[in-house]
């Protein structure tokens, strides 16, 4: 099957920020990407998890962004003005699609 | 002072705050007892949906007095002016940063309607009326405090250059003003007012009967999400941050008795505004602040609004603040 | 005529059309208010559980009378054919594809339960008796429509080659018949036909007293759900479709009102077979659909039947369709 | 004989047996029925919540008699022993390997709440009353049956060097004895104790009416993981399995039927013992055995003891128990 | 620690397609793979997100699947089969896994 | 925007041992995870599902975890001591970071 190489980028980042973000990702021309729940997790600013949240202040979300390779740097640049003063965590990967024509 | 210990007594083993207390406990005790999060948000819902929903039948029942746009104003004027208060009282009192002490003072002027449904019981258990509209006092004063506190942390801070952008700004505006737990509560208010006791009665027993029950499971996990907290933020909680907690509610229900003897409520009514002035946002703030002031620390906010002035409303506030208006309203 | 305006006013004032009127605005407005997603299938599971007991009950202390199998036939036979005049109209009216237009047809030979259950709550209100076993009649006519919708794609569409092999058709057809809801429905109707008075005696202040409340907190999520469909959908609304989505179920309540008279139901039966015939699917189709039919464009057929038919069944049809049966039937 | 066989055709023809059945079967069919996590979490702790206060209510109602040491102390005993028992008998009938064998004797050593829940309901259809603080019996229960699991496991297994280090070992025992179901359980007792009936009137109408109903809805959620558990781990259902998920219920009833006798329970009292003695758990002990167990398969213990020995108590177990503490006690 | 190459495959695919697809993986001779629940996401067919869907038919699900290189090819002709009428992406990752006889 | 090569560890494991796995993060000295939610999967142990799960004990939590390179081999033996006797799926990838002191 054919494929083509392009980069899926990973982002955790607080629940409230998360339309933010979305609409960040909506305008830098990406094609698409997924949101996942988060259930708990850790890092700097100490540990939680989700369940009895009664406010979704806590909790964070994960967006899965496949993007073709040179759309990236655009995307990262768009994402950091968001992320930067939260807490949140980036990761990019090399990864093949197929149908490369939707990305 | 007799009646404080002993409406405190009586409010102290009432299953509502033995609830609580259990949450608590197995929280501190690392007890693995959870609420699943769709659970605990839609008991949330049902509480909002039901206290506005009787707020408004009450209203409808009881006709719109003149008293009613005065007490919007006085809530209004009240979450608008104590983040002040908060700010100053906590820029004196503690060590904490501009951004941290803003996001914490913008807390107070907003309110907790746990808190104000606490204190409808304690009313219902004494047998005092209360003016219904006080439902809608209550969603109208979620908001304006957030503004403050915002305003506060651009005036005083340094720091932030310019931190939100003007879409986002708007957009802000807007998310807090419809923000869902407001949305919610007025919007029931104005069914039950529009529908009155005919829609009462179509479901009280939905409405209702089970409330009390229901409130208690809410508290439960309540109990549960502040001892965690407690747990796990007892490194922030210095003894400023504490006694802030336990004088800024009292000093926030003095507002509120004078703003309820200006507009005229009765001893029901001034006992739930001055809950309101007392008590602190723990759902619709801490939410705003993560998006607004991203830079305060939600941990310290979280734990004084839950872990601290929550539950001393809970236990000694409301009795005490019932004394009072029962001394000045009586 | 004027008992129409009246009883349509009624309906519009009643806490259930009010509260899906405030989900829509809220979701309009674009206020961040939503029901948890595992809230909202709880508490349709739970409508499900209720209104299938409670028809159970009914049957068992009225007796199965020979009419049940007549309502049986009817219902499968309009969920069968009601597709075939939707197909008709839409190709007529609206430039949708083959494909999307059999797609929304399957919808509207299908039924809404809760649409149903608005019009039981209108007959109670009215005091109005009806034949416990349509519940029966509702759960029968989800299923036939699906097929006669694949039926219409496979025969008048040109590109699908074969589009579900043979496997995954008899797994289709499975899942048709075993879906969740369908289930649910059927088993707690056997089981309130079996335990009869003593089994809802037993059961009672769950599905009774609580269930036009729980129903309320239900349709603000379905408002919620049409109001984010109406606002992201707006593009494909075009005039021929909305036409389309008041008109169907009109003729739908008109083919459902034919059944009725043949069958000879009562005027609160007459009106519940005709809310059927005139109610269009949004559970159990689409997600048929999703499967079946991937290449139809579901957000036309979920904001047609949601945002479009729904909310005018629950305001105009019902007391129409109630105005009507009494007119025919009395 | 008679009477058992009235008694459990009755109990057959209960909505609660009926909505299990019901699961079962759906969920043998495949249909895609299911009750969201987030809800099948909630009804038990609803459940546990409920039952605990209740049983705290009665306690405080009709005083702390000697006996409820006497209680307390025979069902740690029986919650001890009965895993050596059980742990003996799967030794000699069946195939399975000490871990295996192990795990599933700590499952029947442990009680299932909702078979005693059941047991209650039986009791008041029939008007008998029973102790209140066999709940928290029920709760002591829970938990010994673990610990002699283990140790069985680590006593006759040659395989497991040192499975659980000591700090695992401090922390799973911790994890056991603080476990959310059996902190939620003794906190409402203890706070149905302390608040007593006033307690009891606040919260009846969420504790006490729509009980029932729920119980429905999660039995059906019960009967759909049952017969899930029974469609995919048929394999492992070998016939000497059978027998000891069919025998063992019975033989844990007699040992229950000898410490109510030794304590002198009333009928009610010595149904409920041999209840919580015979059923096996499914909820807590599981979760155990995966953290501390994990050779043992969890297919084999959560068929047997989900799919095998609670519809036998549900429909025959509990029943037969009854007409033998009706013998032995009238 | 001894680590083998392997292939991570992610399908985030609509939900009521989720059992037929994992019944082709099962066919497909996969060892394993895990579903994960979606919140959201945007694509092509425009911006969706999961709370207060009536019905299923609206969410989507994401699936993993970890698998040796050499079975690749043959699993995504397998799903492809699925995939192809329906909306849902797929990417793929090179990956390590420890324990490679498991995949 | 630089980046930095890091890894990012994926393991797939029954809920009941979350707690013990992170504390074993925790102290062999990864600077942060995420939990995710899982719905279902299919491997060795056969096929399961979460939804109407009455005991935690049958579900799985994904759990991800980025960080150096150098710290791999340690944290890997680290969760082996845990994921050895339990079900459980380990995959370790290839990702880029940004703000590389963090990790
Ligand atoms: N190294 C990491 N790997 C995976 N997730 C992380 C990592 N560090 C942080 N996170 C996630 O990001 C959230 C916020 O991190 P922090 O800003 O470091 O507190 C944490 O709660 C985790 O969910
Ligand atoms: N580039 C992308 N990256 C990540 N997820 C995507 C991407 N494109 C589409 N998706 C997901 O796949 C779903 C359907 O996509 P589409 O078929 O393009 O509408 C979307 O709702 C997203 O959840
Ligand atoms: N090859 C695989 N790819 C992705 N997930 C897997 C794979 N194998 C197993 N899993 C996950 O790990 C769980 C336990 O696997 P096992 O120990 O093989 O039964 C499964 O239920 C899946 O959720
Ligand atoms: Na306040
Ligand atoms: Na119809
Ligand atoms: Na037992």
């Amino acid at each position: 099957m054919h494929t083509t190489r392009a980069k899926r980028v990973e982002i955790i980042i607080e629940a409230p920020m998360e339309s933010r973000l979305t609409n960040v990702l909506d305008r830098s021309g990406v094609t698409g990407y997924t949101v996942l729940p988060v259930l708990g997790g850790s890092g700097q600013s100490g540990r939680w998890t989700r369940e009895g949240q009664v406010s979704s202040a806590g909790g964070m979300v994960a967006i899965v962004c496949i993007l073709r390779t040179e759309r990236l740097d655009a995307m990262l640049d768009a994402v950091f003005d968001v992320v930067e003063r939260h807490i949140g965590v980036v990761s990019i990967t090399d990864c093949d699609v197929v149908r490369a024509e939707r990305f | 002072m007799d009646t404080v210990l002993t409406l405190a007594a009586d409010n102290l083993l009432s299953p509502l705050i033995l609830f609580f207390a259990l949450g608590v406990l197995a929280a501190l005790a690392r007890s693995d007892l959870t609420i699943p999060e769709a659970a605990a948000k839609t008991l949330s819902l049902y509480l909002l949906f039901a206290i506005g929903f009787k707020g408004g039948v009450s209203v409808s029942g009881h006709g719109v007095d003149g008293d009613l746009v005065a007490s919007m104003l006085a809530g209004t004027v009240l979450s608008f002016s104590l983040p002040f208060v908060a700010f100053a009282m906590l820029r004196v009192t503690t060590g904490l940063s501009v951004v941290d002490a803003a996001a914490v003072a913008g807390h107070y002027g907003s309110i907790s309607i746990v808190t104000f449904v606490a204190a409808t019981s304690v009313l219902e258990s004494a047998g005092i009326a209360s003016e219904g509209y006080l439902v809608a006092v209550a969603a109208i004063m979620e908001a304006p405090a957030i503004l403050s506190a915002l305003w506060i942390a651009a005036r005083f801070s340094a720091d932030t250059g310019n931190p939100v952008d003007a879409r986002d700004r708007q957009g802000l505006l807007r998310e807090i003003l419809l923000n869902g737990s407001i949305v919610l509560l007025i919007g029931s208010f104005l069914i039950g007012y529009i529908t009155g006791e005919d829609g009462l009665v179509e479901i009280e027993s939905f409405v209702v009967s089970p409330f009390k029950g229901v409130l208690c499971l809410f508290l439960l996990d309540m109990g549960l999400v502040a001892g965690r907290g407690l747990r796990s933020s007892a490194k922030h909680l210095r003894p400023g941050l504490i006694g802030f907690g336990l004088l800024m509610p009292v000093v926030g229900a003095g507002a509120g008795l004078l703003g309820a003897s200006l507009v005229g409520l009765s001893v029901g009514g001034t006992l739930l505004l001055m809950t309101l002035s007392a008590s602190a946002s723990y759902i619709a703030v801490p939410a705003a602040m993560r998006v607004a002031l991203p830079e305060a620390n939600p941990s310290i906010y979280l734990t004084m609004s839950l872990g601290i002035t929550f539950p001393f409303n809970l236990t000694v506030g409301i009795p005490l603040y019932l004394s009072v208006a029962r001394a000045v309203g009586g």
